[in-house]
């Protein structure tokens, strides 16, 4: 039975989500993001979706992020 | 029983990360922290879809080696995994664009807090 | 001709795949490229929608698949008509952005002509389906082209073009939720195999929600008040040639696109219309209150946008009330909106782009400088006020008999202030335009506007007027055979 | 009046939390194998996808060929962003009082043990996104997935040795080769249409092959199709995001 | 020659089109005007013997939306309309070169086109076969008096077209309400006489769709309170304030009025309904007001603005009263007032043009100088006093039989009373202009022919209405046949000399 797992990564995904909406700096801001997006991945592996957490891990975390911080770069990473 | 309340706390759970986005949206005043949760927005969505598809004493929907006639019951339904990935891709793109606008407010006004942009707007 | 449902989609796709290659040997060729995808959508949607009048509901399978395993597209009168105004204003959109983008270089004309090209795809991807999941890839097509165009305006504009850009992610995020209930329901993403399956599950109040979800999502990228908040400032500082095709088709495409799961899934599938009344009430404000926001606008363009989130009111209204005369005069509307709309919008973007002024005072003498031009404006402002002959009179006839035959009074008489308000603001402009003294300095270049602009203008306000008198035809021929049995 | 509507925008919030929490109950037990999303419409990709489709991964399956069109759409959608991000910032000249280049790329680290591993990993990295396209068959992966590592890929290279000088017109190439993959993708779908079958339809393609197997190939060019796009324009994104192209 | 009504209705907007396409030609433009003028009097006059053999003319009707169909029709109601208003462009064609000529006026084309559109909605509401038709005329004539309204351009003409706009664009939208749902309680709308809506809907409805009726009718009525446009708009070349209250806008509106009274809903339904004493009370009310008011004006074209609303209260009168020859009456006076109200403000625009002189105290002495002009004001305002003799006369005699065959007795009284109020208020006018002290030396001289004939032609005219009433035109006739169709005449007490 794997639903308590489950359950129990789709929590880590809330968790993530508001701290990255939280925390003042926006470059950790961002790699919480990618945590983010990290957790979601395995959360997809484990509901058996494997496409979409290959897809998720690959667009998701790594190039989304990126952009992000190539935004950030060219913008300022000031605190709010 | 329990995988009925465990099924509802999932479901939850994904309007939550729902709702958690709508805020950043609405809330928070600075424009990159905007574009993040309109991300875990979409994010929700795409779990809420894939928990659709889950079934239980399933495999990933990927024949096996030398099972001739695939059951339904014995595949976890690839629909929505498909679907999913059109709206990873979606994100990823809308992400894109809104980075790029995000740069020339920047070019222009020098700010990307939301209150500050109003009132150079004005 | 069997193909003629795909090419609908398939020739501006393609064309804006090649325009960056044309764009290559100069924005001429680019410009050319437009032309060619719009001339051909609309040449296609045409062969589709007489081909769909003649009695049969045209079923494209993409890929050969039936439905609902694999994607269906479908044209019936409903989709083809839409298809056809909207690669039609198309057409004329792409004539009306030559002088724009005669100072461009290549590189950024061909930009602009492949988004331009693709937004068409876009919208008209979203007409032409018949599949819940293709209709949100279709309108993120439209979306994010319309982002790119709209905020090449300046600015101001790329600021209004991010609000709305996160607006329309959460109304598709909307969307895409609504159709998840929808398919945890039924486990199908087809249209016509939803409404079929429907039934089975009406009494669940999932489908409530699904049903409120997806209405929210349309109706914020239909602009319906208070959804509407992306929509001014967008609209306001949106470049020339762009905002008279996006103001004309893309509420109108969202608002189609509600009409048509509304009533060709819920409706079909469920049965009870009563739920509607809520959609009613908010078209009720939105028309009210849309007029009175255009009233206080010093900018003629602002004003313009406020007048159509009053205008969308109409259609919504016409779709809530759901009565065959009220869903006559609600597709007759979006029909003679889109018109009336492109052309006011064409016209203050050409006055904008002669002389570069966009207030209402700015206005003053302009009858005398630019007549052809405004006359096109206070034909299709007289249309706006709905007066007879215009077209705008007869959709507003059709939404105030329904409206009373149903007995819903108040709606009546929120579109009977609407239209005394309208009046008032468009007056207000008018009586500028002829009657005060001009004010522009007279170094400025003061003739009329260059052909490819002027033309477009004019047929559209040939068009309110045809559509007017015709309206008979339009109505028999094309809008009633596409009713819901 | 915009406070007011901002005070306002609560409420459709917890209208959506109320509605989403209140419909969670009705909604099908999670992992029900009886649900509907489960018993209609579903079972025949899973039973029939690799017969019909010679594809063993169902999604691959759904993806690149019963539902193609959707696919096609969706590579459209990342090239329209592509498009998108260089007319927003394609105008943009920098301004004086901007940074420079040197300060817009901070990243560019230049050191030589960096430079030396990513020398490493880098034919390495593209070679696995080329096996992902190919074996999205069978495996999990395709072109997207693909596309996206080939994608890191370049990026990396940029990250790690700056961009080259000289490539001012590199955007307008990589908007070409982004458009090049959509239209092996469109064209894909013309040749069946030019063969009297209905787009996308791949049991028109001219090729040696019969059922499954044909069907295969057609969306194996899909997915190719789908990767060039989803390399070039990530590429150009975050060409277009760093740099801005000047014009 | 059913297309009759249609060409009659075509030719001022063919006109219309010829105005603008021959703007930098004035002879041309005029003589076009003119020329359109002539040919419209003549198919409306054609037509007129098969209306007096009571036939109809009608045009084929033309489907706008289903149950919405253009369909004009000639009966004799329509034919007194018709008759008055192509009559009278002639003369106002002629005024106008006149009158535009000598005060120098820009946007002369203009004027010409908008008064030829009006003109052709006037013919069009007149001949409308239904409601449909009668709101489409309607609102184009709203539209196309703007530009008349506010032709000189300054701050005085906006303001008064704005205040016109504001009454008949809110009174439009009344009847279109009000048109819809009658289209929608009885489908095709087409009048008829004694009324189609009786026993299709509950009382209260009716009830409610004739008070929007009468706002969307009233406010071109200019029935109290909904007069207030009518002295702003004075501020318009005399010959469109000629236009606007003796020819075609408000006459449209009491034209309307009676067609609803009479065609939609049927006097006896209006009985029923209890709405007739409410209308003539409404009626008798401001025929006094108005009269008081005028008293009070020292603006001459504003003192024959109260004047007009007074006597135009005297058509709804009628039509309220709903007797037979209520009904005569009302529907000569259309034609009767039209005659001699169009006379005093073709005077007040010469007097205007030769002196620049608008208020009545500074006529003294005038009538001297411009007998001519004077004259014919005179018997206009004998006229409208409902002098013996006069067109006025035989309007308001069948008013007062028509009051007494309702058993209103009252209304006789009010009738007399304004009769007198009209003699308080015109008769200083004449006094001041042939009796008042005048500085000036004596000397005759008379504005340009082409403003004096026609105000002259129009005052021998309301004289020979009033003597011979059906001379020329057959008005009288043409009202009794239209008022027969409305009340059975069976009962002719009065008229049989019984009881």
């Amino acid at each position: 039975m794997i639903a308590p797992i489950v359950t129990l990564f789709l929590m880590m995904m809330v968790l993530c989500a508001i701290a990255a909406l939280q925390v003042s700096d926006l470059l950790g801001a961002v790699v919480i993001f990618g945590a983010f997006s990290f957790f979601s991945a395995i959360f997809f592996t484990l509901l058996g979706a494997l496409d979409v957490a290959f897809t998720e891990a690959a667009i998701g975390a790594a190039i989304t992020t990126v952009f992000f911080v190539s935004a950030i770069y060219r913008t300022h990473r000031k605190v709010t | 029983m329990e995988a009925e309340t465990l099924s509802v706390v999932n479901y939850w759970l994904a309007a939550s990360l729902f709702l958690i986005g709508l805020y950043g949206i609405l809330a928070r005043p600075h424009l990159v922290r905007k574009l993040m949760a309109m991300n875990i927005l979409q994010v929700a969505v795409i779990v809420f879809f894939i928990i659709l598809g889950y079934k239980s004493d399933a495999t990933p929907p990927i024949v096996r080696q030398g099972d001739e006639t695939p059951i339904a019951r014995n595949y976890i339904n690839p629909l929505p995994h498909t679907l999913m990935l059109t709206a990873i891709v979606v994100s990823v793109s809308t992400t894109g664009v809104a980075l790029a606008l995000l740069i020339r407010i920047h070019r222009r006004f020098g700010t990307l807090d939301e209150s500050e942009l109003i009132e150079k707007l004005k | 001709m069997e193909h003629t449902p795909i090419l609908i989609v398939l020739v501006p796709l393609t064309s804006a795949l090649l325009i960056p290659f044309l764009a290559m040997g100069g924005g001429r060729f680019a410009r050319a490229g437009l032309l060619f995808a719009t001339a051909g959508s609309l040449l296609s949607s045409i062969l589709a929608l007489r081909a769909s009048l003649e009695g049969e509901v045209l079923s494209y399978h993409v890929g050969g698949w039936p439905p609902p395993w694999g994607i269906e597209i479908v044209i019936d009168p409903l989709s083809g008509v839409m298809a056809t105004l909207v690669s039609f204003l198309a057409v004329l959109a792409a004539f009306y952005s030559g002088p724009y983008l005669s100072g461009w270089t290549a590189r950024r004309t061909g930009t602009f002509c492949s988004l331009f090209a693709l937004l068409v795809t876009g919208l008209q991807g979203i007409v032409v389906t018949g599949d819940l999941f293709n209709l949100y890839v279709f309108l993120e097509i439209s979306s994010i082209s319309a982002y790119a165009l709209l905020s090449s305006g300046g600015s101001k504009s790329v600021v209004a073009v991010f609000r709305y850009l996160l607006i329309g992610t959460v109304a598709a995020s909307f969307y895409l939720i609504g159709v998840g209930y929808l398919y945890a329901m039924t486990g199908t993403l087809n249209m016509a195999d939803m409404a079929a399956r429907l039934p089975e599950t009406s009494d669940s109040p999932v489908i409530v929600v699904a049903v409120s979800f997806i209405v929210i999502g349309l109706a914020i990228k239909a602009a319906l008040f208070p959804l509407h908040g992306w929509l001014p400032d967008t609209y306001t500082y949106a470049p020339g040639p762009v905002i008279g095709f996006v103001a004309a088709v893309m509420t109108k495409v969202s608002a189609y696109a509600l009409y048509r799961i509304l009533f060709y899934v819920f409706v079909a599938g469920t049965g009870p219309r009563e739920p509607l009344l809520l959609l009613g009430w908010a078209s009720v404000i939105a028309v009210v209150a849309g007029s009175l926001m255009a009233l206080a606008q010093k900018d003629v363009q602002r004003m313009l946008a406020y007048s159509s989130i009053g205008q969308m009111g109409y259609i919504m209204l016409g779709i809530a009330i759901g009565t065959p005369l009220a869903l006559t005069g609600a597709l007759l509307h979006v029909v003679n909106h889109a018109v009336m709309k492109g052309c006011l919008f064409m016209v203050v973007n050409g006055v904008q782009w002669r002389l570069g002024v966009f207030r209402v005072r700015d206005f003053a003498g302009m009858g005398r400088r630019l007549p052809l031009t405004m006359a096109a404006f206070t034909v299709a402002a007289l249309s706006m006020i709905g007066l007879p002959p215009t077209a705008g009179f007869f959709s507003k006839y059709y939404l105030a008999l329904a409206a009373l035959e149903s007995g819903y009074i108040p709606f009546l008489a929120a579109l009977i202030l609407s239209s005394l308000l309208g009046a008032v603001y468009f007056f207000r402009v008018l009586e500028k335009v002829y009657l005060s003294p001009e004010n522009v300095e007279k170094t400025r270049d003061t003739s009329e506007l260059p052909l490819p602009m002027l033309a477009p203008i004019l047929t559209l306000a040939v068009l309110v007027l045809l559509l007017g008198v015709f309206n008979q035809t339009v109505v028999t021929e094309l809008i009633q055979p596409g009713l819901p049995s | 009046m915009q406070q007011l509507l901002q005070r306002i925008a609560w409420l459709p919030f917890v209208a959506a939390a109320a509605i989403l929490f209140y419909a969670a109950r009705d909604l099908p037990t999670m992992a029900d194998p009886n649900a509907p999303a489960s018993t209609h419409v579903s079972p025949r990709y899973i039973e029939s996808a690799l017969e019909e489709t010679g594809a063993s991964n169902m999604v691959t399956a759904v993806l690149a060929d019963y539902r193609a069109y959707d696919t096609l759409g969706e590579t459209v959608v990342i090239l329209t962003a592509g498009l998108a991000c260089l007319l927003v910032l394609g105008a943009f000249t920098p301004a004086r009082s901007g940074p420079t280049e040197k300060e817009a790329m901070p990243y560019e680290f230049g050191s030589d043990i960096v430079d030396a591993t990513s020398r490493l990993l880098i034919p390495f990295i593209i070679l696995f996104a080329l096996y992902v396209v190919v074996h999205g068959h069978t495996s999990p992966g395709g072109g997207f997935q693909g596309g996206a590592i080939c994608a890191a890929a370049i990026i990396l290279v940029r990250l790690v040795r700056g961009r080259a000088p000289g490539l001012k017109l590199l955007p307008t190439y990589t908007v070409a080769i982004g458009s090049i993959g959509v239209l092996v993708y469109t064209g894909t779908g013309l040749v069946s249409l030019f063969f009297e079958k209905n787009f996308l339809d791949y049991s028109g393609l001219p090729l040696p092959f019969h059922g499954g197997h044909l069907r295969e190939m057609g969306s194996l060019s899909v997915e190719t199709g789908v990767f060039i796009t989803v390399t070039a324009v990530m590429v150009l994104i975050f060409d277009v995001l760093t740099m801005g192209s000047e014009e | 020659m059913s297309g009759g009504p249609l060409a009659a209705v075509l030719v001022s907007l063919v006109a219309a089109v010829a105005i603008f396409v021959f703007r930098n030609h004035p002879n041309l433009r005029e003589a076009v005007t003119l020329a359109a003028a002539v040919i419209k009097f003549a198919i409306v006059f054609s037509l007129l013997p098969t209306v007096l053999d009571g036939g109809v003319v009608e045009s084929q009707p033309l489907e706008l939306v289903p149950g919405w169909a253009l369909h004009l029709r000639a009966d004799a109601f329509g034919m007194v309309f018709a008759l008055l208003a192509s009559s009278l462009w002639i003369l106002t064609s002629v005024y106008s070169i006149g009158y535009m000529r000598s005060g120098g006026y820009t946007h002369q084309t203009g004027y010409y086109a908008s008064f030829a559109i009006c003109v052709s909605s006037a013919i069009g509401i007149a001949f409308a076969a239904n409601l449909a038709t009668f709101f489409i005329f309607y609102e184009i004539l709203t539209i196309a008096t703007y530009p008349l309204v506010i032709h000189r351009r300054n701050e005085e003409a906006i303001a008064g077209g704005r205040k016109y706009l504001a009454y008949t664009l809110i009174a439009g939208q009344a009847l279109l309400v009000a048109v819809v749902w009658s289209a929608s309680l009885a489908p095709g709308a087409t009048f008829q006489p004694g009324g189609f809506l009786s026993g299709s809907a509950s009382s209260g409805t009716l009830q409610a769709l004739f008070v929007l009726f009468i706002i969307g009718i009233g406010a071109k009525a200019a029935i109290m309170p909904l007069h207030g446009w009518l002295p702003a708009a004075m501020v318009a070349p005399t010959p469109v304030s000629a236009l606007l209250h003796a020819v075609a806008v408000v006459k449209a509106g009491v034209f309307g009025c009676v067609r609803i009274v009479g065609f939609v809903f049927g006097v006896d339904l209006i009985r029923e309904l209890g709405l007739a004493n409410i209308l003539a009370f409404a009626a008798g009310t401001t025929i006094l007001i108005a009269s008081i008011r005028a008293l009070g004006e020292d603006h001459l074209k504003r003192r024959l603005a109260y004047s007009t609303v007074s006597q135009l209260s005297y058509i709804v009168l009628g039509a309220a009263l709903g007797s037979l020859h209520a009904l005569v009456g009302a529907i000569f006076h259309i034609a009767a007032h039209g005659f001699m109200k169009i006379t005093l403000f073709f005077c007040a625009g010469s007097i205007y043009t030769k002196t620049h002189k608008e208020y009545i105290a500074d006529l003294r002495g005038l009538g001297r100088e411009m007998p001519v002009t004077f004259g014919a004001f005179t018997l206009g305002a004998l006229g409208l006093a409902g002098m013996p003799l006069f067109a006025g006369f035989i309007s308001k005699w069948n008013l007062g039989l028509g009051a007494l065959e309702a058993d209103h007795t009252i209304y006789v009284g009010v009738l007399v009373l304004s009769g007198l109020l009209n003699f308080a208020y015109f008769f200083p006018i004449v006094y001041t202009g042939f009796f008042g002290k005048s500085d000036a030396p004596f000397r005759f001289k008379e504005a340009s022919v082409l403003l004096w004939l026609p105000l002259a032609v129009t005052a021998v005219i309301s004289i020979l209405l009033g003597i011979f009433p059906d001379i020329g035109l057959h008005f009288y006739e043409l009202a009794w046949q239209a008022a027969e169709s409305l009340v059975a005449p069976a009962p002719l007490m009065l008229a049989g000399g019984g009881e």
